[in-house]
């Protein structure tokens, strides 16, 4: 089987839809001729045409909007948003067309879109190349919120997604686009493949949308995580000794409620971890969720890990990541409470 | 012009103003349609009946029967002419002000009624505001009410259908007040860029709400040569001349067939009434300005210009206008009779909870569930 | 003391500021010469000239984004977006921007501005008249979100708001503009006249940002609220009797979590109103700081009564809407639990 | 034409190419703006600076101290003729191209490099990537990683001015691919709608990363005529002649000054060398492309026109590079001295949680004290 990294393996399931279905093209900033800023569009225009993978201007509010009338005419467009930083210009018609498009219309016309963007920290892009606004898409109905943790899902869960006949917003952990990241970045990177997720198949197969992940089983403690923090999680874990559940959420809405409260009814404890700033974050929804389902089985408070409520400062870089070493404090805590 | 000129060879068409009936309601110039009598006729009655629809359903918001609703009052001739012009399978994207487009094209009206009283039938579930019609049976995406954003979308059905070696086309309407939304400009920039097969209407009725065309620009130029800087052909038409809307649509939808590109046209009206139910534009401006307004109402144009062509009477307009509110009320009882709003004859509360998505989620079900459906 | 109605508060409001402080001014979609289409501005042209209150463009991008500009040369200037659902356009130049200016300029460059937006449901406005869009300002770092529920607060928050130095994203509940609302739709609305909040100083005065307000004491059950459902929350304590202390949070950020931590560390339940969707909304914030902050305290799971994960449905106003008999089921649930 | 002329009898300027130097490097037609020499030399050298700091700090970001870079080289002209033509209480809202604006306007290159290394005395305090300067003491806004967002922002900031009756104008400048954003089009519609004394600059260097001029509407029409529509008057200038700019530029900030409102200017250059340090141009345009450029190095042209006057040699160009070069070698080792990137010489970590709201609220002193600060 071949080995890829997540770069790799988000350009493999473009290049399997593109071949498949001839209503999947893909355009984007930078996406066609060059092949995007991160490559994960390399190739395709060569392989499949201008028609097929393209250049666009820089607008995602016409990125989107664009899309969403592609989609209503019975394609599937995926669009690549070149950091999730900038997709705020495109939110309008996110949130107020492609979610409410099925509804408004009792399913007369639909979105089924895929918006692609690499979001997150970990690479010194500043304030503007490093933000995590999946909360921002979570809140809305209507949308589906994909984040992939491995080159195995990104492949996988981006097919999900571009056969999904609702509004798909798949955010791509770029800091681990080339190898896993436990957060230690005064240690050397390994590539992907060097892991065994990094083994894609190149034909074509789908991870279910809604569907998280156990990575590491446990029984003293859960630990939900998705992305890069899902591998920093894991370290942190192992560091710890802590006998830690670790799961990888994968499509934060719909949730995998199941999953969820079934690890945290075995283990009565839960360590919720992202990069996004911490108020109204993700996290939240997970903790009203977790207590909510299993308030009687909770042994200690649930902890939030996550980025500060301040934008994602240049020079403090690792300081505001939430790395091993404050969700180890976290999971230390979790344990005594 | 032929529809290959060079968009820069045309520039002065966004500054002047299409016409074709003269004030004695003769066709004049070079872009009259030269249409045939029964295809006037015809588009001549779509037009009393959505005037007439319009205030059948005017009086039933006054009466309590929906929470709000919207007239195109003094504007038919956009929407009637485009629906006439554009091919049946041609696409819509209109906004709130171009019932006409689905009236002409024979939609039900008790549909549309049953829209606008959210009742059992109606066919978007009791989901919308009234006069959010969707159909797309009738070629009519669903209206938002977020303005402007069905311009771009537009744009992209359009780039989908080239893109699919399909020969339909796509048409989209905003206000002169909506201009200034991104959409827009995200609009006209795709349009220009993939050389897609859309046209690009700007319904000028000179009045956003209370706003005069100006505070949207339209002191400082046309709205029409907002296309010029992106290299779009770009027609300023008198809108209530159906015979100016129907020449220039005509002329943009050949140009987007033949793969050509995108029009922009400024189609230059006016809004006769008050912008909705909820409105009162004696509040900021003259009462009279409507009656003082110059370019005259399009449905009393058109009757003039067939009169003066001898295929038509004063006796059949009214006996029109007569059939027109006939049809109305026949199918306003029947409307009726599927209940009004506030009568709570509306769809089971099970549907509220579907379509979010295409399958309901475990979350949206087990809210439905705690609400006991 | 002049009664006034909540429309009539925030109108005195402006044209309090408008007259004290010349780097004050206002300007909106039809909020010039026509007054505002909830007429919140009636008056302040006339009386205050077209350079301070005027109509602008219907472009929520341009709105703010010109108002950033006019609050770093040293204005503070107020913003009317007609309604909460059409802010999406403006929205990058809120998150990236007016949140982000001070930060990313050390102090350099600020956006003491104010934006004013009517939002939430119980008016048959449909989906796009009734969105409560707060946890979407609520997750952004630099943002202020505040929510008054009378008009003697609609008053003295909004003035708060304009002498703050951050930029504020005022939400002004529309349903309750005339008079509050017990959530029975069956019943007759009483006018503000008829309320002491409806005793409204003429002159100048600032309610303070950050701190809520206990509406009703109680001892077995806090129940969180803000805006109209400050109202139905009260009704719905009146009504199953149970000796609920109802919190008024006023603003959401920065949150008053010492009062909330208070009554719950009293009670030891809580119930969370809001009429947002209810994944990702800010009831979820206020669950997890709930139980971060009183975890051995709690006796009941922490429930969340709020609009459901859809779309605002024209037809089934008082279904969606979160009225009084949702909320005492789940106060009973509460005491319960 | 007259700073009070109408826009729409200049519209043909937006479509030409206003020009001062010819091939000889002598000064001719009705735009030339007739500079004293002393003018000449200090532009010059600002411009030998700029691109001297650029070469200097792209070597400092391949040597691993610091983790990003963004040269202007060949379109030096287009900020220092700015910053020669506007007054020096101006404010500038930039995009992160037009670093010679701080240059010309003396901002210390310390100042700069401090901020390029994310070092203890960064005036930002290493919260922004590098080249995202901000001084309001020297009229440069603070810059946005988000592309457009100054542009509504210097209309904002303009309509205050005006307001205040403060003589001050705006000027913002945007890329050729950002002008596809609705803060374009926002804008041009607010300076068009209020007048504002403000300066619209598009510099139109033909690429954006790796898509040609056209893929934002260049091809269709020249971005200068989009300010057409809004009825501004347009022009479109040869960036790479000194002159040109600084002339459009008078033009229009006179024109500001006078309450006569905005204009839009295309200035029209070329990017020499790659969009930034991540990117590799050699993957998307012709090696040899910069080579055949035809319009010109910038700075070349108005050296030879300086010696064209006889008022500067070859030798005394020379000095002024090497002069450049010592200067920046200077304020380089002095800001290397206070730290680069990675070398964890950054300012307290307490101030990481200052800043985001004037005064820090409960929930941020409480993550800074679960940090141990
Ligand atoms: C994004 C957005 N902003 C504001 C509104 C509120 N609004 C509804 S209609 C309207 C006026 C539109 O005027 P125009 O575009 O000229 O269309 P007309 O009503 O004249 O047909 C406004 C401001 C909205 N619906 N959407
Ligand atoms: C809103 C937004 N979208 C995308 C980007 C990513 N990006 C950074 S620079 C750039 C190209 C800009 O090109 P242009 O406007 O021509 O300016 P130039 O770099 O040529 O000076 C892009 C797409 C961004 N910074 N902001
Ligand atoms: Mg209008
Ligand atoms: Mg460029």
């Amino acid at each position: 089987m071949p080995t890829m990294n997540m770069i790799q393996a988000l350009n493999s399931a473009l290049d399997t839809m593109l071949t498949r279905d001839p209503n999947v093209l893909t355009f984007g900033e930078d996406a066609g001729y060059f092949g995007g800023v991160f490559r994960v569009t390399d190739g395709l225009q060569k392989k499949h045409g201008l028609t097929r993978c393209f250049d666009a201007p820089i607008s995602e509010g016409g990125l989107v909007g664009v899309a969403i009338g592609m989609g209503a005419y019975g394609l599937r467009p995926v669009v690549e948003v070149q950091f999730a930083d900038y997709i705020y210009p495109g939110y309008d018609q996110i949130v107020s067309e492609a979610a409410r498009l099925r509804y408004r219309s009792a399913g007369d016309f639909t979105a089924p879109i895929t918006i692609r963007t690499p979001y997150g920290g970990g690479i010194f892009g500043g304030q503007t190349h490093s933000q995590s606004p999946e909360a921002l898409f979570t809140h809305v109905a209507g949308l589906k919120t994909v984040i992939p943790s491995t080159p195995y899902d990104a492949k996988g869960l981006l097919i999900a997604a571009i056969e999904d006949d609702d509004p798909v917003i798949f955010l791509e952990p770029k800091r681990i686009y080339n190898g896993p990241f436990s957060g230690h970045h005064d240690q050397p990177v390994q590539p992907w493949s060097k892991f065994p997720e990094s083994e894609v198949p190149a034909e074509h197969y789908a991870v279910p949308l809604g569907k998280a992940k156990i990575v590491r089983a446990g029984g003293d403690l859960t630990v939900l995580a998705y992305g890069t923090m899902v591998h920093v999680a894991k370290a942190a874990a192992e560091e710890t000794g802590i006998d830690a559940e670790v799961i990888d959420l994968r499509t934060l809405v719909p949730l995998d409620i199941e999953a969820i409260a079934a690890s945290v009814e075995k283990t009565g404890r839960c360590v919720i971890v992202h990069e996004a700033t911490r108020t109204s974050g993700f996290g939240a929804e997970l903790a009203a969720l977790v207590q909510e389902n299993c308030f009687y089985r909770l042994e200690a408070p649930i902890e939030r890990v996550t980025g500060f409520d301040t934008p994602y400062p240049h020079a403090f870089e690792w300081s505001y990541f939430p790395g091993p070493k404050r969700i180890a404090e976290a999971m230390r805590r979790a344990m005594k409470g | 012009p032929a529809i290959d000129a060079r968009p820069h060879d045309m520039m002065e068409l966004a500054f002047g103003l299409i016409r074709v009936l003269d004030s004695a309601g003769k066709a004049v110039g070079p872009w009259d349609p030269k249409l045939d009598a029964d295809t006037l006729i015809r588009a001549l009655k779509a037009m009393v009946l959505t005037r007439a629809f319009d205030d059948r359903m005017y009086r039933a918001q006054r009466q309590g029967k929906t929470s709000f609703y919207m007239k195109s009052t003094g504007e038919e001739a956009v929407a009637v002419a485009a629906a006439h012009a554009l091919d049946r399978e041609d696409m819509c994207f209109p906004s709130y002000r171009q019932q006409g487009l689905l009236i002409a094209r024979g939609y039900p009206l008790i549909q549309m009624m049953n829209q606008i009283y959210s009742n059992a039938k109606d066919p978007i579930k009791g989901r919308q505001l009234p006069i959010m019609y969707s159909s797309k049976e009738f070629g009519f995406f669903t209206i938002s009410g977020n303005l402007g954003t069905q311009f771009p979308q537009a744009v992209g059905w359009a780039m989908a259908s080239a893109y699919k070696g399909d020969d339909r086309i796509a048409a989209s309407w905003i206000g002169d007040g909506t201009t200034a939304e991104g959409d827009f400009h995200y609009a006209c920039t795709f349009a220009s860029v993939y050389r897609a097969p859309v046209i690009l209407n700007v319904v000028n009725n000179q009045w956003a709400i209370s706003s005069f065309q100006g505070i949207a620009g339209g002191d400082e130029s046309t709205f029409a040569s907002r296309g010029i800087g992106y290299g779009l052909p770009s027609l300023r038409v008198d809108g209530n001349d159906f015979l100016a809307v129907y020449a220039a649509t005509a002329w943009a939808a050949e140009r987007a067939r033949a793969n050509l590109g995108a029009t922009l046209i400024e189609i230059y009206t006016y809004r006769a009434e008050g912008h909705s139910t909820s409105d009162d534009p004696s509040r900021y401006r003259p009462a009279d300005e409507p009656k003082s307004w110059p370019l005259g109402d399009p449905i009393a144009r058109l009757k003039q210009h067939l009169i003066a062509l001898g295929k038509w009477s004063d006796a059949e307009h009214e006996a029109a206008e007569k059939d027109a509110v006939e049809q109305v009320r026949e199918a306003n009882k029947a409307a009726e009779a599927e209940g009004t709003l506030g009568q709570n004859r509306i769809p089971s509360l099970k549907t509220m909870f579907e379509d979010v998505y295409k399958d309901t989620p475990w979350h949206i079900r087990k809210q439905r569930q705690e609400l006991g459906v």
